[in-house]
């Protein structure tokens, strides 16, 4: 327990997409902004992202997540922003944040806090779920496209979501066999494109399907699927024996919101968003002062949302400190709030453009 | 071949139908007449580099981002930009005109390693299934198509209507 | 919702006492439903350390003290019963220990042990340093006196204790309803006849109110101190031949520390200070970074090989106290029917033993011989003069003069 | 198994090379990047055994939220080895259990 205490304009908690644009925003306009990530790299999920976005050219739509990465630690660099690696942020009090580094502990004094702590995948129970070689989507995914190792030779893939399709045709691409892709609902619920892409190379996805138990001495050496009815049992003599090592299980996300709790963030329950979210305004603002917050952990969706989000708080940031005169910053707060919006359209957005309005117009923000 | 898991029917397939039906495919007509983009991409997502991409304005999405893209085939000269810029994979450009017997398709391609031109290799429909025989026409792969390579192969031209794709080049475990 | 009509009891609070009480009433064949505003044991049952100190504190008034260690006694002998009866709810007899850490206290504790074993406590026993350290070498250097302590105390695990009680009421007949706060008890010329839930009435010939912190809001004829208590723990460590100990810190209230059965280390304390004075803001169960520092700090110097030991998790929970310390444990004058329990510091010391007590209340049938006059909620509770109840920093100081009383403890020494 | 080659990421950058030893056994890895992946490289996936019913367990999150893949490190237990950086001549061994302390308690 050190007695450290720096002092730090601006802090934010999390290094992945949402914190790295925040930070490349805010720092544009002359904030000082510290970025505080438990991990040796920059980037968060996002250098895992390798396939080309979605969206428009504002949100840098056909250009691959890990591109984008570099490109936001870039202006990062160019407007000064300061990095803190391999740091863990352990507590949270009004503007002060404890963090851990190097087996030390250290308090920040803050003006503006900005948690973007992102996400944690869903765990799913089955018998055998605990052995070796069972693991997150997200987790494979980081495996192979982060650190260039296979998790496995032949996998199966639990989940049918876009983070499930996504990172089956990943998997594909690290020279891994995908044996089949399982969904428990009737309909598969990413999108259609991708579960085009992967079917052109012959990967079965079966709906209304589900793992059954992994099996292995140590390690997983065979999963059992099986059909199931419309109430989610097993139907008998439907089960399959699939020899594969390893199983991914993409059933959601849900965000990971501890310092917003311990800060003492209101929040709301929206399972569309994947869990209890913090309540914020329309400037990303939770309802503790000064606290703000932006990407999955403020209601689960993806990347390019993320940082618009992000950009979003940044210019608010950069107004309530003074770096931005308000008339500048309401107009391009509602340009960032417009390329939000579009992202949030059609039958994919609307649940969530829905459920996010919720949060914004909550009574608990006036 | 031991019996292979089949994925389940209408599960994700888009018919043929909507897919026809959609404002990205090109009629009957036009798919005999020249070479034409396909646009397989039926759902309403967020997305429009292939408009940004086309140098005539031949694809538009417009307001708001969710529309499905619409072709102008009068406008589009198939020069296969908006091939490799689309995040989905979802743009093919077919050429029924190729021979009197043979089509050419062109899709893009990801995976390694890559097919070499004058390559004999498997073509492969929406479901993955063999089709038929094809031939490698061209591969290209330049910077610009950021590792998305677009592959030219020809095919009989009864199946140009379904093969949108090639078996993965990798070592397939043949027992499985 | 037929079930949730009438009844003979209703029991409202889902902790480790709520659910004994609706054990021993269910054992006896008495319709009983608990209600619960949450989860079982998501208020102090869950946040507590699980430590089973008959008798905490330093407090001098003999009479109730030896009381209070007739009913802590009783329901350590119970808990080893029940063990056998509903399951293992990780009940360990390790001691514990009560350490003085100025040579002031040091005094103050050797009078007091004197006092205990005049009194017939002879399982207490006064330590010295080196004895002290030999128990518990994990000690650092900081300079640690002596200890009182005591070799029948434990911990166990208070999750299990809950719903072990909780299934085993349930596998008597007993309802247990969650997720249902009670509005209100309803009464009717001096006599109670029901509660008042979201789900509607329940009518009952009893009420008992074993919500113990929050025992004020349903009941107001008792007057309870919440007191708000954090707690950390750390990842799983092997056995540090750790016993549960307490020491006061800075003239606060107890620190104290145990470990739990896979060998996660539990540590606790007092919070700090928040809310407006007179916001009834006590029940803040939000955990703050300066109070973890604190707390964390002062423990790292009893024992600084933790150090380098991750803290997992930490958490804010609500303590009760009665104005004058001892439990309130019986019926409410001239309300028929209504009993309250609460004003517990430490709950597993009398989750036993309380069931029995309000059972053999209610069914008159006597079978343990507690008096029960003392635990009397009606009895005049001698009151501290606070300039505001709900001010924390006049709690802490309240807290600290209770604790360290030499005047008072003289005056009672000299009395017997 | 490491990704040598990958269409989109392209050659497997080359960083520089150091030695782990892993239950006495040593094996190659690049500096700092995370245990668990290094391991997982070697073809090493069960890296602890669980308390209570000694099941084997491997990396599960790889963000260091689940702490499944906990492994004794330089003598210290419970160390997160989907997110500690590899550094030359680390020791590695399988936790058993809560595992064995190197530093006094």
């Amino acid at each position: 327990m050190g007695k450290e205490t720096m002092n730090v304009e601006l802090a934010v908690v999390g290094g992945g997409p949402a914190g790295l644009a925040v930070a490349a925003k805010a720092a544009s306009y002359g904030v000082q902004v510290t970025v505080f990530d438990e991990n040796e790299r920059p980037g968060g999920q996002l250098f895992k992202q390798i396939h080309k976005f979605f969206g428009s050219k504002e949100h840098q739509a056909g250009i691959r997540g890990h591109d984008i990465g570099y490109s936001l630690l870039s202006q990062c660099e160019e407007f000064g922003v300061k990095t803190m690696l391999n740091t863990v942020v352990w507590g949270i009090e009004k503007n002060m944040l404890g963090i851990q580094n190097n087996g030390r502990t250290y308090t920040i004094k803050t003006k503006k806090t900005i948690i973007a702590t992102g996400a944690s995948e869903n765990p799913l129970c089955f018998p055998g779920w605990t052995l070796s070689g069972v693991m997150g989507a997200g987790a494979a995914q980081t495996m192979m496209n982060v650190h260039r190792v296979q998790p496995g030779q032949k996998a199966l893939m639990v989940g049918s979501g876009n983070v499930g399709l996504i990172v089956s045709y990943q998997l594909l691409l690290a020279g891994i066999k995908v044996a089949a892709i399982v969904e428990a609902l009737p309909k598969i619920g990413g999108y259609m494109v991708h579960a085009a892409k992967i079917r052109r190379t012959g990967v079965p996805i079966l709906t209304s399907a589900t793992i059954c138990e992994a099996r292995g001495e140590n390690e997983v050496e065979e999963a059992v699927i099986a059909s199931i009815d419309e109430k989610g049992n097993v139907m008998e003599g439907t089960q399959r024996v699939l020899p594969v090592d390893l199983i991914c299980i993409a059933v959601g996300l849900r965000p990971l919101a501890e310092l917003c709790w311990m800060a003492g963030c209101k929040f709301m329950f929206l399972p569309v968003l994947g869990d209890h979210v913090p309540i914020h305004d329309e400037n990303m603002r939770s309802t503790v002062k000064d606290i703000y917050v932006a990407g999955d952990v403020a209601g689960i969706e993806e990347a390019s949302t993320a940082m618009e989000e992000g950009r979003l708080a940044g210019i608010a940031v950069a107004e309530e400190l003074g770096y931005l005169g308000s008339e500048e910053a309401d107009e391009k707060k509602n340009l960032a709030r417009k390329r939000l919006e579009s992202l949030r359209l059609g039958p994919f957005g609307d649940t969530r453009a829905e459920a996010k309005r919720k949060l914004t117009e909550s009574e608990v923000n006036r | 071949m031991k019996d292979r898991l089949k994925s389940t029917p209408g599960a994700w397939v888009i018919s043929r139908e909507i897919l026809e039906a959609s404002p990205g495919y090109p009629s009957k007509e036009e798919l005999k007449r020249k070479p034409v983009i396909v646009i397989e991409c039926p759902e309403e997502i967020p997305c429009d580099p292939c408009e940004t991409i086309c140098p005539r304005g031949a694809i538009v999405v417009g307001e708001p981002i969710t529309n499905l893209p619409r072709i102008d085939q009068d406008k589009c000269n198939a020069c296969g930009l908006c091939i490799p810029i689309c995040p989905g994979l979802a743009i093919f450009l077919v050429d029924n005109t190729y021979s009197e017997k043979e089509a050419t398709v062109s899709f893009p391609y990801e995976y390694y390693p890559l097919p070499k031109e004058g390559d004999e290799v498997n073509a492969v429909n929406r479901e993955g299934e063999i089709a038929c025989k094809a031939k490698v026409l061209k591969v290209r792969d330049p910077k610009s198509h950021d590792h998305t390579s677009v592959i030219t192969i020809v095919i009989p031209k009864e199946y140009s209507n379904q093969v949108r794709g090639i078996e993965l080049q990798q070592k397939v475990d043949k027992n499985e | 919702m037929k079930v949730f009509d009438a009844t003979d009891v209703v029991v409202i609070g889902g902790g480790a006492v709520g659910c004994s009480i609706a054990y021993h009433l269910a054992k006896e064949g008495i319709d009983v439903i608990l209600f619960e505003r949450g989860n079982l044991a998501s208020g102090a049952s869950g946040r507590c350390g699980g430590m089973v100190v008959q008798l905490y504190g330093r407090e001098l008034n003999i009479d109730k003290t030896r009381k209070r260690l007739n009913l802590t006694q009783l329901n350590t002998h119970r808990l080893l019963e029940l063990q056998d009866k509903i399951g293992d709810f990780e009940y360990k007899q390790i001691g514990s220990f009560d350490i003085a850490v100025s040579e002031e206290e040091w005094n103050s504790l050797k009078k007091l042990v004197e006092i205990q074993h005049k009194l017939g406590d002879n399982e207490i026993e006064l330590l010295d340093e080196k004895q002290t350290r030999e128990i518990m070498p994990i000690f650092g250097d900081r300079t640690v006196f002596g200890s009182r302590y005591r070799p029948s105390d434990g911990n166990l695990n208070p999750f299990k204790l809950t719903y072990l009680l909780a299934r085993a009421a349930k596998k008597h007949g007993a309802v247990i309803c969650t997720n249902n706060k009670i509005e209100e008890i309803i009464e009717d010329n001096g006599k109670v006849i029901g509660v008042r839930s979201c789900i509607g009435k329940t009518k009952a010939k009893w009420v008992v109110n074993a919500t113990n912190a929050w025992a004020s809001q349903l009941t107001k004829e008792v007057e309870i101190i919440p007191v708000r208590e954090i707690a950390m723990i750390t990842e799983a460590l092997p056995e540090l031949r750790s016993c549960p100990f307490e020491a006061r810190f800075e003239g606060e209230f107890a620190y104290g520390t145990t470990q739990t059965k896979d060998g996660n280390l539990l540590i606790g304390g007092p919070g700090l200070p928040t809310g407006e004075p007179g916001n009834y803001n006590y029940y803040d169960e939000f955990i703050r970074l300066s109070e973890t520092k604190r707390c964390a700090e002062y423990l790292c110097g009893f024992f600084p090989s933790l150090r380098h030991v991750n803290v997992i998790r930490s958490w804010a929970g609500t303590m009760a106290f009665t104005p004058d310390g001892v439990p309130f444990i019986g019926p409410i004058p001239n309300k028929e029917g209504l009993l309250v329990v609460a004003g517990f510091a430490d709950g597993m010391a009398d989750a036993a033993a309380v069931g029995e007590l309000i059972t053999e209340y209610i069914t008159q049938v006597k079978f343990i011989s507690i008096p029960m006059e003392i635990f009397d909620p009606g009895r005049p509770c001698p009151k501290i003069e606070w300039p505001h109840p709900y001010v924390h920093e006049t709690l802490h100081e309240f807290l600290a003069k209770k604790y360290n009383n030499l005047e008072l403890a003289n005056k009672r020494i000299n009395q017997i | 198994m490491r990704i040598f080659y990958h269409p989109i990421l392209g050659k497997l950058e080359e960083k520089r090379k150091i030695t782990l030893e892993v239950d006495g056994k040593k094996i190659a890895a690049y500096e700092g990047e995370p245990i668990a992946a290094a391991l997982l490289a070697a073809g090493i996936r069960v890296l602890r055994m669980s308390p209570k019913r000694e099941e084997p367990r491997g990396v599960f999150c790889a963000i260091g939220r689940c702490t499944d893949c906990v492994m004794i490190v330089d003598g210290q237990p419970n160390v997160r080895t989907c997110v500690t950086p590899a550094r030359d001549g680390m020791k590695i061994q399988t936790q058993k259990g809560l595992g064995k302390w190197a530093k006094k308690l």
